[in-house]
């Protein structure tokens, strides 16, 4: 662990990220930085996210942007020497970024949408994409108030309804009940 | 007119003794389906019928599987002995009449070079209190060898089961009258004289050179069941037990179907296959046991037919020789 | 009544601050059989084994207890002492009531109670110890090489220039190993042929040296000292004896395209050929599985040339028995397989470096054979796809090695360095060329290797990346390596003409097999295991058998021969005497009560029980029986504890002897 | 008919709609009958393990144990992230007991972890590949397709245990078995953004347009998936693509079922086909 | 020191020669002070430290008993401390299920380095031992009033008696065997003359296992021997087999069905897993008051076949012959661990016990031990290496210290 005096910033418990995730087997050879499909777009490429987890920086990892564009790809976690389920930790590291509120603010989007789909599946039990899509724009908008983006994705609606792959009807699971509590429960303890 | 007590004045009887710190023993279910003699401890446990013979004999409470003589201490180089002595209480046993007919067949060979402390004062203590018979099985040959259903050897007193939980007590010593005193009521009821098992083998000439114990005894694997659960079996091993600090010596059952049993230190082993000892084993009975001391070494209770996990027996091997006689015999 | 003497020491005060030693012996006087108990202020010094054997001598004792240290301190020096009064040394037992009594406790009343039952127990053990006379075995003078590479030549002329005959088995055609093929040697740069040649050659020529090429253990029996080794000679369809290695026969053949197993398929050989021009001996070898003649009796153009006559189609393999006192196991290495098959379900293979699949991903040893001037390019730098000089040239470390989720933690040691080399050889080559390495860390302990690596950086321009290559793809005729630099934190992808995989190292096939021969214990990856990692390098848990180069682990040259001549000094040891004497606390079966079940021969670590047959003085079977070859065991006593009649015992630590002990405690 | 479990996701239920009618079409023409899971709930996906570890093992469970419920033994998930996030799911229950229970409580059915998940390629070798080879009628002989695995069909390999996750070859073994050509290319389990279209386009676009230049390399003139997100990439958004970077592409993304069904005589109509964005040239 | 007004334990310590006897010497010459309990006595191995052993320290009145051997990978004997492990593995579920306090059994892997560890090794065990209180072998707290369901009565056996004499009576009349053993309406039947044939049956009572004659020197003479084998009985072939007592071309087997998959049932003894230790003991203690050492139990066993049991031997005495508790005890701890992944499960010892004691229980805890750590079934497979006598480097040791 890392002293918070001598790195000058505040470092997490361990308790922070699971102990699952193995990290002191991580040796830093890059493997998964090297396999990223957008490594190259990362502000703190993988195995530099594993590392500072590693040493209990974990504030820092999770302001990092790149943990909102993982596509969690599962490449890193599949090719890595060490086992290390990198993907793992940036799914960790999302979680306590989400819990915290501290996204990196260019990744506001992504994390929007995220968490509009679950409050869709909440709603639902099952996706709706139309109000998905509806919501995410909306708050998306009142957070960056971007005109065009609001309106991007509104061109395909016409040849998706065209081809029949808007509905407009929700496909709701019936037993709604079991769901609130489920999502009451898991988001209450986390 | 007869003297009777009911099953519960029994249990009473047994009781009391137990009252006054002495013991009781009887048959009793161990676990389900398996009744053996047993020491007990509440009277309940006892059983009085419903069931042929126990799975072992009486003789334990005379001359127990393992009876330390003596034991010794080590100090120094200093061997301290101190005697060992059996226990001074009183022993009530129920037990089956040819169990009870066992002892004094037994008393011979415990008094016969020198008198056999132990088993004598076991003797002295105990009142036996004989079942007799109303039910037999295959196993069951008493009547076979001069014996029967209600047969008086050996027993202090004869208990003959009435219906309806009450039982004659015909006392047939001191010891006996003795125990019963004041525990039974005059009644005119009086037990139906039952025949027991029909005789089942003729007591045969028994050859020493005969193809017969091969080929009646080849299945026999050479454990103790039988004569461990033999009322009458009575050969023991004289062992020491100890460490550094010291030891004992002690009497513990042995049996002649053991291939140890004979053997030397040499290695040889003058009964060197199974059916050798088998014929030991009826030789002795029934041949070298009267020839010496009269009675026969066997009481027909058929438990060795009933314990030998090969399903031999005494009996089958003396109905194979009565066969093996029989075709010798001229047509 | 056995006759017991104890003898107490004080050592100093060592013994006598905590243990009264005085009430020690008193008590002890009075246990049964003691028939003498004094003590002495240092018993192990001279006056003190003097009065051991004094009082020996004056109480007739037969057995003695010296009650001081650790046995593993001075069993031997009290053993001494008893012999020298004419008592087999066995009959001494020790108490340690110093180390396991009087300085580890502080209380003076339980310390002398504790240090008494130590006493009383081996007093009680002692009544039971027979005495026992070393078994001496006589030695065969003669060594067996298995493995014909850099070590197994280097040990075999050191012990036959020490005197001693030596078959050396190997199983390709030629001697040489792996080494004969590299190109150039770090941290040098010496040619390896050149180092390595005349070492073959004298080898070969070796009044006392016996070369067994193309041939095989098949199995070993008997123990130090006395092995006896049947050698399998491969069916080689040229009788060496008339051939003189002229190369008509090769000349001739009109198969040309058989991957050259020299080469790792680099280049090619004929179906009748010597493996490389050096070879040792100069005699060709036929290709069973390719020669026409062999596979459908066509062709026979070389039995037709050869002048000799030496070509022999009719060949066949055969058994060759060896007497020898000692096996020296040098079998090396092979690398591991990088591509999807493994013949090992232990390992799993890179998928996503396409090796096998795009032919210019190659291994190290193909490339060594790339740039060897011996090479099937005769050194040119020609990429296997289209003889084109690779102009981007990556080099990938750790490949298998150090990587756990394909089975490999360890790292192979020497693939830093040759990197670097093949990289150094790569842009002595290519001036216009570039070289990338992937490496995770540089690992170069060693003389002059640090500064080697530094030089290829530094001097020849080798562009070296800290970290790992994820995935290799074939795009446009390049292939295109994606791999990161962690340093910089940025992926990396190079676009190359050739990459080099420096794959791990693993013991050569089938050395488990051997190992199993000859009883010695591998590791799960197959690495021989030495005797102890520090103070026994090159011997082994089997007495009389050694090991060296890189069947013990990745080793490279200089340590390979180091390790040879390491253990061709053993072999001489051993050799010095004309027999051995062998401790004699052994096991031993009554083979009367033995149930021949053999769980004993099962669980021997030593392989020193066999089945026996109890006959009769007049020669009748009357039962099977384990037996003991006395030989063999190492006397740990492992039969004893699964004999279920305890028919098996260990001389020294018999079952009474334990039991006395245990029951002296009652 | 044989019937087996079916757990459509919601992407199959919504705007891949054209995926459901394709694998029930073309399974039921080598007689496998679907039957939905009863309730099933939507898996979580990247939204739920992005967020919340739990929620990301209950949602896929409450589906497991709604398929024990309903008697099942296998279920068919065609989406591969579905598919991943139950098998992941079951994983983790069978690993630890007490997990088990949790979840057992937290979804409210008894939950063993019985039920096995097959994705798409497994469901049409379990109907077998010699059957389909034999029931072929209209061999596919001017199809070159770039099989395309994607990402999570065979990642994480302990999870899904399915094919080689750096050199599959199954999808090619049914391919081939249509009478169509297969191309060695390079991008096979490259990823393609997944369900980042909507919140970050700029990379879908990227990997996506990466995806189909390499296909069209390699001599495909189509590329043949089992996941409804990258089909969502690949094709709903290849005119997004084409715009992005100025190229051209015109690359037809079918089904692996479009395929089977194709040559088993279906129409493109009754596989869905017409619902596709990019038209076959 | 301690709350327990004055009870000094004794402590034996079985240690290796090469690795825990030298931590021992080492705590010495670093004069690292523990509980001055312990009683070393020195080994060349663990590999030689028989369970037997460890009973007999606990005869002889030791409170606890500690093995202690090289660290894997560090056997002086290359293997040793790998063998003892693994019967330590099939040891210690047998003394589970007789409910004996595991808490007094102590295996630790102490190197010549680790006199620290010795140091703290003897001082914990000396402090558990001492809050045990005194050991008394094999006493009862009380009487168990649980009983096992018991054997399952035999199957029936679904071959044709007609054809099985036609077989047996055609093998002795033309000399093809010398002796058929099988089984008859009153047990077994060792059918030597064609005319004995008649007596066999698929479904005929026996106690015993048939196999067990197949040891005995007067079956033997008879010449090759037939055998009529049930599923067990064919386990029990294999196992001899698997340990060079038969070869099976030496014998005529007759069999209408193969060795069984079945899994054993082992629900009697899970039950019995499920009381107290304390209570365990209370039962096993009063099973084996009425034991009174026919060893009918060894005789009828399938894989008893020593010629000289080790209770016979008696220098030393290992096992002590009389019918006491501690006689008893040991024997059949004894017993039961000889045939620790052997007992193919026939259930004979049960059945031929005179007293009734479900043997069978206790030869099932190291089965079920050998079933479930190491997928092991004795019997099912003549190729299959044994379980014992053999090692493996990744034996589980989670009760080492």
């Amino acid at each position: 662990m890392i002293d918070a005096a001598t790195s000058g910033e505040a470092t997490a418990v361990p308790a922070d990220l699971p102990a699952f995730l193995d990290l002191e087997n991580c040796y830093q050879c890059g493997k998964c930085t090297a396999g990223c499909p957008v490594a190259e777009r990362m502000d703190v490429v993988p195995n530099q996210l594993v590392r500072l987890a590693q040493l209990g920086l974990v504030e820092r990892a999770r302001r990092a942007e790149s943990i909102w564009q993982c596509v969690s790809c599962q490449t890193c976690s599949t090719r890595c020497p060490k086992s290390v389920d990198c993907a793992a930790v940036i799914d960790a590291l999302r979680q306590l970024s989400f819990e915290k509120g501290d996204a990196a603010g260019s990744q506001r989007r992504t994390v929007l949408f995220q968490e509009a789909f679950l409050r869709n599946i909440r709603r639902n039990g099952r996706l709706n994409e139309l109000e998905l899509v509806g919501v995410f724009k909306t708050k998306a908008f009142l957070d960056d108030l971007s005109i065009p983006f609001l309106f991007k994705d509104a061109m395909l609606a016409p040849r998706m309804r065209a081809k029949g792959k808007l509905h407009f009807k929700p496909d709701r699971v019936k037993d709604g009940g079991v769901l609130e509590r489920m999502f009451d429960r898991c988001l209450r303890q986390a | 007119m007869s003297r009777i007590i009911t099953e519960a004045g029994l249990r009473e009887l047994a009781e009391a003794w137990l009252r006054d710190g002495q013991a009781v023993a009887g048959p009793s279910e161990v676990k389900l389906g398996l009744i053996q003699y047993r020491p007990i401890t509440a009277a309940a446990r006892l059983l009085f019928d419903g069931f042929v013979h126990p799975a072992n004999s009486i003789k334990e409470f005379f001359f127990p599987r393992h009876e330390p003589l003596y034991r010794y201490r080590l100090e120094g180089s200093r061997v301290v002995l101190e005697d060992c002595e059996p226990p001074a209480v009183k022993q009530l046993v129920f037990a089956r009449p040819c169990d009870a007919a066992a002892l004094p067949v037994l008393d011979h060979v415990f008094n016969w070079d020198c008198a056999d402390e132990f088993y004598n004062r076991r003797r002295e203590a105990t009142t036996v209190v004989t079942l007799a018979c109303s039910r037999y099985d295959d196993e069951c040959f008493c009547t076979s060898v001069g014996l029967g259903p209600a047969a008086e050897q050996g027993a202090d007193a004869v208990l003959f089961a009435l219906g309806g939980g009450a039982f004659e007590v015909r006392p047939t010593t001191a010891k006996g009258d003795a125990a019963f005193a004041d525990r039974t009521e005059e009644s005119d009821r009086t037990a139906t004289p039952f025949a027991g098992p029909p005789r089942r083998v003729a007591l045969p000439r028994v050859e020493f050179d005969s193809p017969v114990w091969e080929d009646a005894t080849l299945e026999c694997l050479g454990c103790g069941a039988c004569a461990y659960t033999c009322p009458t079996c009575h050969c023991f091993d004289i062992v020491d037990e100890g460490n550094a600090a010291g030891g004992m010596r002690a009497k513990n059952w042995d049996s002649c179907q053991f291939s140890l049993f004979t053997l030397h230190a040499s290695g040889h082993n003058p009964r060197h296959a199974q059916p050798r000892r088998q014929r030991q084993r009826i030789y002795h009975k029934f041949h070298i046991y009267p020839e010496k001391f009269g009675p026969i070494l066997c009481t027909g209770c058929g438990n060795c037919a009933r314990q030998c996990p090969a399903g031999l027996g005494v009996l089958n091997v003396l109905k194979a020789i009565e066969a093996s006689h029989a075709e010798h015999l001229p047509a | 009544m056995a006759r017991v003497g104890v003898f107490t020491c004080w050592c100093g005060e060592n013994i006598a601050r905590t243990v009264d030693v005085e009430r020690v012996t008193e008590d002890v006087s009075r246990l049964p059989g003691v028939r003498c108990s004094v003590h002495y202020k240092y018993m192990c010094s001279d006056p003190g084994q003097a009065l051991v054997r004094e009082r020996i001598a004056a109480d007739r004792l037969d057995r003695v207890v010296v009650a001081s240290c650790s046995p593993h301190m001075h069993l031997k020096t009290f053993r001494r002492a008893v012999a020298s009064a004419g008592l087999n040394p066995f009959l001494l037992e020790m108490a340690n009531v110093r180390e396991h009594c009087s300085w580890v406790h502080h209380n003076k009343e339980q310390a002398t109670r504790k240090a008494v039952d130590l006493i009383r127990m081996s007093v009680e053990r002692v009544k039971h110890n027979r005495p026992l006379d070393p078994i001496r075995v006589p030695v065969t003078r003669r060594a067996l090489v298995i493995g014909g590479g850099v070590a197994g030549i280097q040990a075999a002329l050191d012990i036959a220039d020490a005197g001693y005959e030596v078959a050396l088995v190997e199983r390709e055609p030629s001697i040489g190993g792996k080494m004969a093929g590299l190109s150039e040697t770090f941290p040098t740069l010496d040619c390896s042929q050149c180092i390595l040649t005349p070492r073959m050659v004298e080898a070969g020529q070796h009044p006392r040296i016996k070369l067994y090429t193309y041939s095989e253990v098949e199995e070993v029996t008997g123990y130090v000292g006395n092995f006896e080794v049947t050698i399998r000679q491969k069916a080689r369809y040229v009788d060496v004896e008339k051939c003189s290695g002229c190369g008509d026969c090769w000349n001739v053949c009109p198969l040309k395209k058989n991957p050259s197993e020299f080469d790792f398929g680099m280049g090619f050989r004929r179906s009748i050929y010597i493996p490389f021009p050096q070879a040792v001996p100069a005699r060709p070898v036929i290709d069973k599985k390719t020669c026409a003649k062999l596979i459908r009796n066509g062709c026979g153009l070389c039995e037709k040339k050869c002048t000799r006559g030496a070509i022999n189609f009719k060949d066949e393999d055969r058994l060759v028995k060896e007497e020898v006192g000692v096996v020296v196991v040098a079998t090396g290495y092979r690398l591991y397989s990088i591509g999807k098959q493994q013949e090992n379900g232990k390992l799993s293979g890179y998928g996503e470096y396409g090796y096998g699949q795009y032919k210019d991903v190659i291994d190290s040893l193909q490339f060594e054979r790339l740039v060897s001037a011996s090479g099937p390019t005769s050194g040119a730098l020609k990429r296997p796809s289209d003889g084109k000089e690779p102009k981007t040239v990556v080099f990938i470390s750790c490949v298998g090695s150090r990587d756990n989720a394909k089975g490999i933690p360890y790292c192979s040691k020497i693939c830093c360095m040759y990197t670097a080399k093949h990289a150094m050889l790569y842009r002595h080559k290519v001036h216009d060329g570039e070289a990338h390495v992937f490496y995770m860390d540089i690992r170069a302990g060693g003389k002059g290797y640090e500064e080697f690596v530094r030089r290829a950086i530094e001097q020849d321009g080798a562009h070296y990346h800290r970290g790992r290559v994820s995935k290799i793809t074939e795009e446009n005729g390049k292939l295109v390596v994606r791999g990161a630099d962690t340093l910089a934190g940025v992926p990396l992808t190079i676009e190359a003409d050739l990459v080099v995989l420096a794959a791990a190292m693993r013991p050569a096939a089938g050395v488990e097999t051997l190992a199993q021969k000859l009883n010695v214990g591998y590791d799960e990856f197959g690495w021989l295991l030495e005797s102890h990692p520090k103070l026994r390098p090159v011997e082994t848990n089997a007495a009389g058998v050694f090991i060296c180069g890189a069947c013990h682990a990745p080793k490279d040259i200089p340590e390979s021969v180091a390790q040879a001549s390491a253990a061709a000094g053993k072999v001489a040891v051993l050799f010095a005497n004309e027999e051995l004497s062998r401790d004699p606390e052994v096991a031993r079966i009554n083979e009367q009560t033995c149930a021949a079940c053999y769980a004993c021969r099962r669980a021997c670590p030593y392989h020193a029980i066999e089945a026996a047959e109890v006959r009769s003085p007049k020669g009748a079977f009357v039962k099977n029986t384990a037996r003991v070859n006395p030989g063999l065991c190492m006397g740990c006593g492992t039969c004893v504890a699964v004999c279920p009649s305890k028919s098996a015992d260990l001389d020294g630590f018999s079952e009474q002897q334990v039991y006395a002990m245990v029951e002296a405690l009652a | 008919m044989t019937e087996i479990g079916y757990y459509p996701g919601c992407a199959l239920h919504g705007s891949s709609n054209d995926y459901e009618t394709s694998a029930r079409a073309c399974l039921a023409a080598l007689g496998v009958q679907l039957r939905e899971v009863t309730d099933w709930v939507c898996c979580g996906a990247t939204a739920a393990h992005a967020l919340n570890h739990k929620l990301s093992v209950a949602l896929p469970a409450r589906n497991l144990a709604l398929a024990e419920h309903d008697g099942f033994r296998e279920i068919l998930a065609p989406c591969p992230m579905c598919s991943m996030e139950l098998l992941k799911a079951r994983q983790e229950i069978l690993a630890d007991e007490a997990l088990r229970a949790e979840m057992s409580s937290l979804v409210e059915l008894e939950l063993r972890g019985g039920v096995n998940v097959l994705n798409l390629v497994q469901a049409l070798q379990s109907a077998g590949i010699d059957r389909i080879k034999a029931a072929v009628k209209k061999p596919l002989d001017g199809i070159r397709a770039a099989c395309y695995y994607g990402c999570l069909l065979t990642r994480p390999p302990g999870v899904v245990r399915f094919d080689d996750p750096e050199q599959p070859r199954s999808m090619e073994a049914i391919v081939g078995a249509l009478g169509a050509k297969t191309v060695d290319w390079n991008y096979r389990t490259e990823c393609c953004g997944a369900g980042l279209t909507m919140a970050n386009e700029e990379t879908v676009l990227e990997l996506s347009h990466r995806i189909l230049t390499n296909a069209a390399a390699h001599g495909a003139n189509c590329v043949v998936t089992v996941c409804p997100m990258c089909h969502v990439n690949l094709d709903m958004k290849q005119a997004d693509i084409e715009r992005r970077f100025n190229a051209k592409h015109k690359m037809a993304i079918y089904y692996l079922s479009d395929l089977v069904g194709l040559a088993l005589g279906l129409s493109e109509k009754e596989l869905g086909i017409d619902r596709h964005f990019v038209a076959r040239t | 020191m301690s709350e327990t007004n004055g009870f000094e334990p004794k402590i034996v310590a079985y240690v290796c020669n090469w690795c825990t006897y030298l931590g021992a010497d080492l705590a010495g010459t670093n004069r690292l002070e523990y509980p001055p309990n312990v009683r070393l006595i020195r080994l060349p191995c663990t590999g030689r430290i028989d369970f037997n052993l460890i009973v007999k320290a606990f005869e002889m009145s030791a409170d606890a008993v500690l093995v202690s051997g090289c660290h894997p990978g560090d056997c002086h004997y290359t293997a040793g401390n790998y063998h003892a492990r693994r019967r330590w593995m099939l040891f210690r579920p047998l003394l589970e299920a007789l409910g004996f306090d595991l808490r007094r059994i102590h295996f630790t892997w102490i190197s010549a380095a680790e006199g620290r560890k010795f140091q703290q090794v003897i001082a914990e065990i000396t402090e558990s031992a001492r809050k045990l209180g005194p050991y008394r072998p094999y006493e009862a707290n009380g009487e168990s009033k649980w009983r096992p369901a018991g054997l399952p009565p035999p199957k029936r056996r679904s071959g044709d008696d007609a054809s099985l004499r036609t077989t047996a009576r055609e093998l002795l009349a033309e000399g093809k065997a010398g002796v058929v053993i099988g089984r008859g309406e009153r047990g077994p039947v060792l059918a030597r003359k064609p005319e004995d044939a008649d007596r066999l049956t698929w479904n005929g009572a026996s106690k015993i296992a048939l196999t067990a004659y197949l040891k005995r020197k007067e079956v033997r003479a008879l010449g090759k021997p037939a055998i009529v084998a049930g599923p067990a009985d064919l386990r029990a072939l294999n196992v001899l087999e698997q340990e060079s007592q038969i070869r099976r071309e030496d014998i005529h087997v007759i069999a209408a069905e193969g060795p069984g998959a079945a899994p054993p049932d082992f629900s009697d003894l899970d039950a019995l897993l499920q009381l107290e230790p304390g209570e365990r003991m209370a039962y096993w203690a009063g099973e084996f008051d009425r034991c009174v050492k026919c060893y009918a139990c060894r005789q009828a066993c399938p894989l008893c076949y020593c010629e000289r049991c080790i209770v016979d031997k008696n220098r030393p005495q290992a096992i002590d012959t009389s019918a006491h508790a501690r006689g008893n005890f040991a024997w059949h701890i004894t017993r039961a661990f000889h045939l620790a992944g052997r007992c193919v499960g026939c259930g004979a010892c049960t059945r031929a016990c005179p007293a009734g004691i479900d043997l069978r229980l206790l030869n099932q805890a190291a089965a079920r031990a050998a079933e479930r750590q190491f997928g092991y079934r004795a019997g099912a497979d003549p190729k299959a290496e044994p379980l014992v006598g053999v090692y493996s480097l990744t034996d589980k040791e989670e009760f080492i210290g």
